[in-house]
């Protein structure tokens, strides 16, 4: 492991929603990714997976556990690696309406890092803005504008360029493309390929959409109710899912064919994931689990590596 | 837990606005005692002082006012001689009180009307007089108000009485008064927040179930446009509940509103602070009144402290 | 991927791909100063209420000059004349000419009302913008909020008149006086709005996003937070001026007030209540029309420059 | 056969600062009893503008309807007075907006945003409206409706929410569904429930369905018919199977094309289609598309192509489909994974 | 739920009106007679109506209609016997020995000497916590008891029996029979008052043995007295009910007088008073008390007597009291207002004025004042005054008048009241508003004021000359000498001028005219006792 760019150990987020009451969003979460990977992280909303995102990039404390990045524990970091590591992680956001500020100009939402982190002033700031501009497909021109004379998927372009701005080896894209159309998936899917290519960067991509992911993931992990359900290289996980959740995942992607409909044996799961606040005893998914078992009530199934590079939690595998 | 938490920050307030008031008052220039008569000989004085315990240090002063203070008792009058100050405040509040409520009632259900039927013809003719209006209604203060509605209805048209205490129609003219101001503010809250209701989602799922265009208003408009109005009726409900000094002295009612003025004017110390403390509990517990309102109007928001 | 020309019409010839300008935004844009000026010159009301601002504080500074009385000349032989083409806007009951007076006063009450829009955008945005932004940071942060909340209370509950007396005794009477006066409670209302604003704003995705980024909180707050209420701050300034002008009448009745002859309108009006009883409208007309009109000016003015300065405004 | 609602060369406008949006220019399409039309296209086509017009639901003040016809039952219902069309709205046609979580009231109970359309529509006593409501929960596969009757919007997932959406656009049993991107805002699981639960009651009830998206997984799951729209305009329409395996115009091509395929192996560049859709503000004088449009003729800037008959049900606008066109195939094929 | 309380609410808002007005506003007497009733109004709630705590105007013109002392005042306002039967004066003119009438509280208890004994030694006692105990300090061995140094039972008042008072005073006094009249002079019940601590607060408990009775007492809203059938005198009394409304503001009650709701007004707002007068129902009557301005003479320029005499002479009184105050206030050039009866007439009808108001000598004496300090310019000047809409038009005419007389500019600074009095009080001031009413009608509480050791007397003005004066008179039984001494110190004051006085107050009145025989003392509220209702 010790090529790992991020480490993240035992991660726990809970949330105090009133009295007692914790909102466990991310419960025991463990993995690594390499530098130069691309990690897709999938779940139904309410999984946990974005307050993980954010969590590893510093927008939320850990509750327990540890994220460490180039080998240093970020949650201890203080003055000048503090600032160093906010600007080497950076972070796409979902909604590419409500991350843009309404009131300021392209120009300066892109150079808001720079700003920050004082890299660059005056002319040399007005070129590098430009040449970000053009680097994620937009032009120098579009610079003056303000956010709402763009497109959805122009936003996200802006969204990119800012991230991108301060240079960061590591980023986390919290959804980036299930706001926009299709045809603009693609094309921000692309762009991130070439960056990642380009820049040397590291993606966290975070999704719900099982296909995008699995374009443009190494690795993909699935997370359920706060906790990680399983987690392989994605073309395994695609071809042999070990978890009867992934299973569902999997099944429930619509497929552009009329032809296939009906051919396909579809697993949709019944009712609603239930409330994190509260989550069922043992396995989480056990409540919605077409192969539920009794043990699975009382037993949380133990993380392990099933096949080769292969991570499940499921009591199906337990030998 | 939530509510003692509550409770106990609520007094420690009160508490701190009693100390800052008994500070502030006793180093304002003034003798209560002074009045245009003559200036009494020193000795007189001295009985008096003694007789309000004025006589005392100032810190001996704070603890037995604290001291009467535990148990309630706001202390004697040094202007009424004959009434204390918690006689004084039962006196005067339900008067105070009736014409309050009087008045948020006229300027809530009014001013939400305004504001609603000033949205819903955003920038057409009704919207520029109910916003004329409203105008009015703020740049025009009560101390000219008042007159002029005496003027016209009672004096001229002798719809109603000038002024005084008695039947409920003598309590028309001041509760109009004295609601006007705030009207105009909740007519022009309610409109911005209706214009934003009305863009909402849930209104075009109303508007195809095949709602008429009142039943969306009043079923999924108002209710919703309410919660940023309610934050301002806290205070505004304290202040109208309290009294004003203005209208209760232009319409001469007996409430408790003009005490906090001319307590202070006459410097009469037990009725300054009793009238702080009261006012300080009324508005606390009105802002009390509006987080559980907000609870009621808004079924999301739960009795819940912060995340981290 | 195949191509077969069927036919050779040049119109069925592939076109040259540089001939589309790819991410073309056609709308103009404008330099935001270009568009905010624009945007209000198609704002009648706007313009109406800027061109009566600009009258107004015109005849401020000239008005005086214009007659050849001066504000405190008396002439109690002349008392209580109606508006005439002597006296404009009539005499008061000292015989002194109100278009003098008016004008003078608009002085005061301008620069008062103003001075108080000002203190009420300065400190409310100060304490209702640390407060808000740091409830929810911790428990440092919350605490911050809570004593600044309780502060506010605080300056609710404690009598306003008697920090008002206090004044008296430290500072000498005047305008200056008065701004202190109006700043030591008048901005309370909207230090909580402003919270209730920024709790609302900060959970919005650009503010994480400029912290991600690094941005320091003073700026996320200035250029996030702030300029995205300006609505609501706008509607709250504008009862603010008239409450302010009309506090100033009350503290000249403590005493800190501007002094006489000299004559604000809220004290104008406030002398000229008499005439409700005996006919002499114009006393109190002149001022309190003027106050309204300032107001009304000001609304319609801050309407149009809110929607002017929203760059969402324009679809 | 008269289709249940027939739209013709409908034009709507939105009036800004700028000047006027044509945001539909010009839409024809129609729904047959117990049909299920899907219209298709990336945001902004005009297509959730279209459902819009049908409903009567744009904003007066700033929208206007330039031209065309909407008949619904032989009957004109564009322009219809407002009193007539609350009439039709909600029991003839039903509503499924498109966000669950913004398109409930927050501050009333989901019972009664159910009833409320039942009260208005029928003359049912209070207590078989309640039943009703509690039946429609139940159909669409809320358990417990009982105690979900009474519960407010912010207690139930998004899933939920959207059940509830249905429930009330069901609740007056109406011959037309217009279902404004049902299923964008849900998980894939929650997604598949959703759009199930939609075809078996489709089925059951041989109610017809106008679906909106911009999703083609979804149209394949539930559509007979499609309309492709793109600029304001229907480019394609035809059935199911002749757009997926016939599509005749490069915007079809494109939006099968920038869909992942599920072939294992080597990971393939996705194709999508670049730039972005024209401003409607000063719409281009030929086809909108062609400044995307790889195939890009020179006729393709100046004009518009008409509608080309390709099958009885099959229409496309593309010179591509004039015999002068060089022949070309859009589709990549190794995408098709029959 | 919700919508029927807001429902109900509105039900009520609708309904009330109907309602209440069926059941008012009838009136009580059907048979053509005119009930004797009058409404006033008393400007604001009585402080007090225990005659040992009340201070005040308002609470004093209550408690003269519902209690009586020993002495009281007719219809001319003269001096007569109230519940004294006899009075006899010893030799030394130091003690009385006093007779009582037959006389019953309300409660019908008799009203005793031992009454009158309790009720003078309370208001002494330093507990009670008075502030007019100083008006009994005429009684021997008072001032000693109340200052904490004597006995109360070297007071000099005793009840020799049921009926007999004696009492001793200090000196001879020869206005002892006006201070009789006075209300701190008045009995209260010894029974009902040790009985109950809080039995002056309502009207249910207050005992009084005046003409009239409480009946009702609606704090800060209404006082309602009715004619006591216990009142010895009570043939002589016309009025049967009278209510005093507390309405404080000048345009609410001058309104109220209008739509008749009020019967009778005092002060009315300065802006109508040009258009009551001449009216019928409009009364002008002069009030005890002298409208002035002060001087610091120890802040310069007023340490210059030239000075002060300049800025006397330099303004115009008589456009004042005709242009801006406009009640048919007398000009003043003298201290001692109209209305002292003494036996060669109105004391000040003997010498009215001091000075002529004169420009061209005021300029004069301003150079020589100039001159002698060795000022180039005159030393600012800033006048102060309390807040009020009044004494600011004053305030700004008097400037003007300066300003135009004597070049003199004078910048004006305002104050609310208690301030005002601190400041002044401090001698914080050049130039200061201040008004003096008489609490009897007498040269002496107007002159006291000046007093060299007068806590009133702000303006370190000390005479040793006028201070001799002022005590030599207050031995002297003679009346005329009295006045003679009272004229010297006047002559005194007036040379070295402290002060400027303005004018003589006045007090202004609509009754309506429904009503006959209101009286309308000098330095008191309007008596109601005699006044009789002749139409509706």
């Amino acid at each position: 492991m010790s090529n790992s760019l991020l480490e993240v150990k035992k991660v726990k987020k809970y949330f105090n929603v009133g009295g007692n009451d914790y909102l466990k969003a991310v419960d025991d979460i463990s993995f690594a990714i390499n530098k130069g990977e691309t990690f897709g992280l999938v779940g139904e909303s309410g999984s946990g997976k974005s307050t993980l995102g954010r969590t590893v990039v510093g927008l939320h404390n850990a509750t327990d556990g540890s994220i460490v990045f180039n080998g240093k524990d970020t949650g201890k970091l203080k003055g000048k690696e503090a600032r160093e590591f906010n600007r080497t992680m950076q972070m796409i956001f979902q909604d590419p309406h409500a991350s843009l500020n309404p009131r300021m100009r392209v120009m300066d939402i892109i150079a808001e890092g720079i700003d920050a982190h004082g890299l660059l002033k005056g002319k040399e700031r007005k070129e590098r803005v430009f040449q970000l501009l053009e680097k994620v497909g937009l032009r120098p021109e579009h610079a003056k504008r303000y956010p709402h004379e763009f497109s959805g998927g122009q936003r996200q372009r802006i969204g990119i360029a800012r991230a991108l701005a301060v240079e960061p080896e590591f980023i986390v894209a919290d959804e980036p493309i299930s706001a926009l159309d299709v045809s603009v998936q693609a094309q921000i899917v692309n762009l991130m390929e070439d960056l990642k290519k380009d820049e040397g960067l590291t993606y966290l991509f975070i999704a719900h959409d099982l296909g995008m992911v699995k374009h443009i993931s190494d690795r993909i992990g699935v997370m359920y109710l706060g906790n990680m359900m399983e987690m392989a290289e994605s073309d395994a996980l695609f071809d042999e899912p070990l978890h009867p959740y992934t299973q569902a995942l999997l099944s429930a992607i619509p497929v552009p064919n009329p032809k296939e409909i009906g051919k396909r044996e579809r697993i949709v799961l019944q009712g609603d994931p239930p409330s994190p606040i509260t989550p069922p005893s043992g396995c989480r998914f056990r409540t919605r689990c077409p192969h539920a078992m009794e043990i699975c009530a009382e037993v949380t199934p133990e993380w392990r590596e099933a096949r080769d590079n292969h991570w499940v939690a499921c009591h199906l595998y337990n030998s | 837990m939530y509510i003692i938490k509550r409770l106990f920050t609520m007094l420690v307030t009160i508490w701190v606005i009693t100390t800052l008031t008994f500070i502030i008052m006793h180093s304002i220039p003034g003798d209560p005692f002074a009045s245009d008569a003559d200036v009494l000989p020193e000795e007189v004085l001295e009985n008096m002082r003694a007789k309000f315990n004025l006589d005392e240090p100032m810190p001996v002063q704070y603890a037995l006012y604290l001291k009467n203070l535990a148990t309630l008792d706001l202390g004697p009058s040094i202007q009424s001689k004959t009434r204390d100050v918690n006689t004084l405040i039962a006196d005067g509040f339900p008067a105070s009180a009736l014409l309050g409520i009087q008045s948020l009632v006229i300027a809530l259900v009014f001013g939400l009307i305004l504001g609603i039927i000033a949205a819903l013809n955003r920038n057409g003719i009704i919207d520029y007089a109910a916003m004329a209006f409203a105008i009015i209604g703020i740049s025009i203060p009560s101390f000219i108000l008042a007159p002029l509605l005496i003027k016209y209805f009672a004096v001229d048209w002798g719809l109603l009485p000038v002024a005084s205490w008695g039947t409920w129609l003598h309590t028309v003219l001041p509760s109009v008064a004295l609601a006007t101001a705030p009207l105009a503010i909740v007519a022009r809250f309610m409109r911005s927040s209706m214009l934003e209701v009305m863009n909402q989602n849930y209104i075009k799922t109303a508007d195809a179930k095949g709602l008429s265009t009142t039943g969306i208003v009043i079923k999924h408009g108002i209710r919703n446009a309410l919660i940023p109005v309610i934050s301002f009726i806290g205070p505004l409900a304290a202040f109208l509940l309290t009294g004003t000094f203005v209208i209760e002295k232009i319409f001469a009612i007996p409430g408790i509103g003009k005490y906090f003025v001319d307590s202070i004017f006459n410097r009469d110390y037990p009725v300054i602070l009793g009238t702080t403390i009261f006012f300080s509990a009324i508005l606390i517990i009105t802002l009390f009144l509006v987080d559980i309102s907000y609870r009621i109007v808004d079924p999301r928001i739960k009795l819940s402290s912060k995340g981290d | 991927m195949i191509e077969q020309p069927r036919s050779d019409d040049v119109l069925f010839r592939p076109v040259d791909r540089s001939r589309f300008n790819q991410e073309e935004i056609v709308r103009p844009s404008l330099s935001q100063w270009k568009e905010t000026v624009i945007k209000i010159l198609k704002n009648k009301l706007a313009i109406l209420g800027l061109i009566l601002l600009v009258v107004i504080t015109l005849l401020a500074i000239i008005g005086p000059h214009m007659v050849p009385y001066s504000y405190s000349d008396q002439s109690l032989s002349s008392k209580n004349l109606a508006p005439s083409s002597e006296h404009w806007f009539g005499t008061d009951s000292l015989g002194r000419d109100m278009w003098a007076r008016t004008w003078y006063g608009a002085r005061i009450s301008l620069t008062i009302g103003i001075a108080a829009a000002l203190i009420d955008l300065i400190m409310g945005l100060l304490v209702g913008g640390v407060s808000g932004y740091m409830a929810g940071r911790g428990k440092l942060g919350d605490r911050v909020d809570s004593i600044l909340m309780r502060i506010v209370e605080i300056l609710y509950g404690i009598p306003y008149l008697l920090v008002v007396i206090l004044l008296l005794v430290v500072m000498k009477p005047g305008l200056w006086t008065i701004i202190l006066a109006l700043s030591i409670t008048g901005w309370v209302g909207m230090a909580r709005i402003v919270r209730g604003q920024i709790l609302q704003l900060k959970e919005q995705e650009y503010v994480a996003a400029a912290q991600k980024l690094g941005t320091p909180h003073r700026k996320i707050i200035w250029r996030h937070l702030f300029p995205n209420m300006i609505g609501i701050i706008i509607v709250n300034l504008t009862f603010t001026i008239p409450q302010a002008i009309f506090a100033e009448s009350f503290l000249s009745f403590i005493g800190l007030g501007v002094q006489a002859p000299i004559a604000s309108w809220g004290t104008m009006a406030n002398d000229a209540l008499g005439v409700i009883l005996t006919g002499q409208w114009w006393r109190l007309f002149f001022p309190g029309f003027l106050i309204s009109l300032t107001m009304f000016a000001f609304n319609v003015f801050g309407d149009g420059l809110q929607d002017a300065l929203d760059p969402q405004s324009r679809d | 056969m008269t289709s249940l609602l027939d739209v013709k060369d409908l034009e709507v406008s939105f009036k800004t600062y700028g000047g006027e949006v044509k945001a539909v220019r010009g839409v024809d399409f129609h729904i047959n009893q117990g049909e299920v039309l899907a219209i298709v296209g990336e945001s902004g086509c005009g297509k959730s503008v279209t459902a819009q017009t049908i409903m009567g639901l744009l904003p007066k003040k700033v929208s206007m309807i330039k031209g065309g016809n909407v008949t619904f039952q032989g009957e004109e219902i564009l322009g219809l007075p407002k009193k007539k069309m609350q009439k039709i709205k909600g029991s003839k046609i039903g509503l499924i907006s498109q966000d669950p979580m913004t398109s409930l009231n927050p501050t009333m109970k989901i019972g009664s945003q159910i009833a409320e359309t039942i009260k208005k529509h029928t003359d049912l006593p209070k207590y078989q409206i309640k039943n009703r409501t509690i039946e429609l929960l139940g159909l669409v596969g809320i358990p417990n409706p009982e105690k979900r009757y009474s519960q407010y919007p912010h207690e139930l997932s998004g899933g939920m929410r959207q059940r509830v959406l249905i429930a009330m656009a069901l609740s007056c049993e109406p011959q037309l569904i217009i279902a404004d991107e049902p299923t964008t805002a849900l998980d894939v699981t929650i997604q598949a429930q959703i759009l199930d639960l939609l075809k078996d009651l489709q089925q059951r009830l041989n109610t017809s369905i106008l679906i909106i998206t911009h999703d083609l997984g979804v149209v394949a799951e539930i559509a007979q018919r499609v309309s492709v729209m793109y600029a304001g305009k229907v480019i394609e329409s035809g059935t199911v199977e002749e757009i997926f395996d016939n599509p005749k115009h490069p915007y079809t091509w494109g939006l099968l094309n920038s869909i992942p395929k599920y072939t294992n192996g080597e990971k393939e560049r996705l194709v999508p289609i670049e730039g972005s859709p024209p401003d409607l503000f000063a719409p281009p004088a030929g086809c909108p598309f062609a400044p995307r449009c790889e195939y890009a003729m020179e006729i393709c800037i100046g004009e518009m192509p008409d509608a080309k008959q390709i099958s009885e049900s099959h229409h496309a606008k593309c010179w591509l489909n004039d015999p002068r066109a060089p022949i070309v195939e859009g589709l990549v094929a190794a995408g098709r994974n029959e | 739920m919700k919508k029927s309380l807001l429902m109900s609410l509105m039900m009520v808002l609708v309904i009330v009106p109907f309602l209440s007005a069926c059941s008012g506003d009838e009136d009580a007497s059907g048979d053509g007679e005119v009930a004797q009733e009058i409404t006033v109004n008393a400007s604001s709630e009585p402080p007090s109506l225990d005659p040992a705590l009340a201070t005040d105007t308002t609470s004093g013109w209550v408690i003269e209609h519902v209690f009586e002392g020993l002495y009281t005042k007719n219809k001319d306002g003269e001096v007569v016997p109230g519940l004294a039967e006899k009075m006899e004066l010893s030799d030394d003119k130091k003690v009385y020995t006093i007779t009582l009438r037959d006389a019953k509280w309300s409660n019908g208890d008799p009203v005793t000497a031992e009454d009158f004994e309790y009720s003078w030694k309370r208001i002494l006692n330093p507990e009670t916590g008075s502030s007019f105990a100083f008006y009994l300090y005429y009684l021997k061995g008072a001032e000693e008891y109340n200052k904490g140094k004597g006995s109360v039972d070297d007071v000099g008042v005793t009840a020799v029996d049921d009926k007999t008072l004696k009492v001793e005073l200090n000196s001879p006094t020869g206005f002892f029979e006006k201070l009789l009249a006075f209300w701190s002079y008045y009995p209260v019940n010894k029974s009902v008052v040790e009985g109950n601590k809080n039995w002056v607060a309502e009207a249910d408990t207050l005992v009084s043995n005046g003409a009239y009775k409480l009946s009702s007492w609606e704090h800060d809203n209404q006082l309602v007295a009715e004619k006591n059938d216990n009142y010895w005198d009570k043939e002589n009394i016309s009025m049967e009910k009278i209510t005093w409304k507390m309405v404080n503001d000048a345009t609410t009650y001058y309104q109220m007088y209008k739509s008749g709701e009020l019967d009778l007004i005092t002060s009315l707002p300065v802006d109508v008073i040009p258009q009551e007068e001449g009216n019928e129902d409009f009364k002008i009557t002069p009030y005890f008390g002298t409208y002035m301005y002060m001087f610091n003479v120890d802040k310069e320029p007023f340490t210059n007597p030239k000075v002060r005499r300049a800025f006397n002479l330099a303004i115009d009184r008589a456009s004042i009291t005709e242009n801006i105050s406009q009640s048919g206030e007398k000009p003043a050039k003298a201290f001692v207002p109209y209305g002292v009866e003494t036996p060669e007439g109105d004391f000040r009808e003997q010498k009215e004025a001091y000075f002529e108001e004169n420009v061209e000598e005021a300029k004069k004496l301003l150079e020589e004042a100039k001159q002698e300090e060795g000022w180039d310019e005159l030393p600012a000047v800033e006048l102060i005054y309390n807040t009020s809409e009044n004494h600011k038009k004053i305030a700004e005419g008097v400037q003007e008048m300066l300003k135009q007389n004597l070049g003199v500019e004078v910048t004006l600074n305002n104050q609310e009241w208690k301030t005002y009095l601190d400041t002044t009080d401090q001698g914080n001031f050049q130039m200061a508003r201040m008004g003096w009413i008489g609490i009897y009608v007498d040269p002496t509480p107007i002159l006291d004021y000046y007093l060299g050791d007068s806590p009133n007397n702000r303006t370190n003005w000390v005479n040793e000359k006028y201070d001799s004066l002022m005590a030599k008179s207050k031995g002297i039984q003679d009346e005329a000498e009295r006045m003679k001494v009272l004229h010297e110190a006047e002559d005194v004051l007036m040379e070295d001028l402290p002060f400027m006085p303005v004018y003589y107050y006045t007090n202004n009145y609509l009754t309506s005219t429904d009503y006959e025989g209101v009286v309308y003392p000098v330095n008191r509220y309007p008596n109601l006792r005699w006044a009789k209702k002749v139409s509706n």
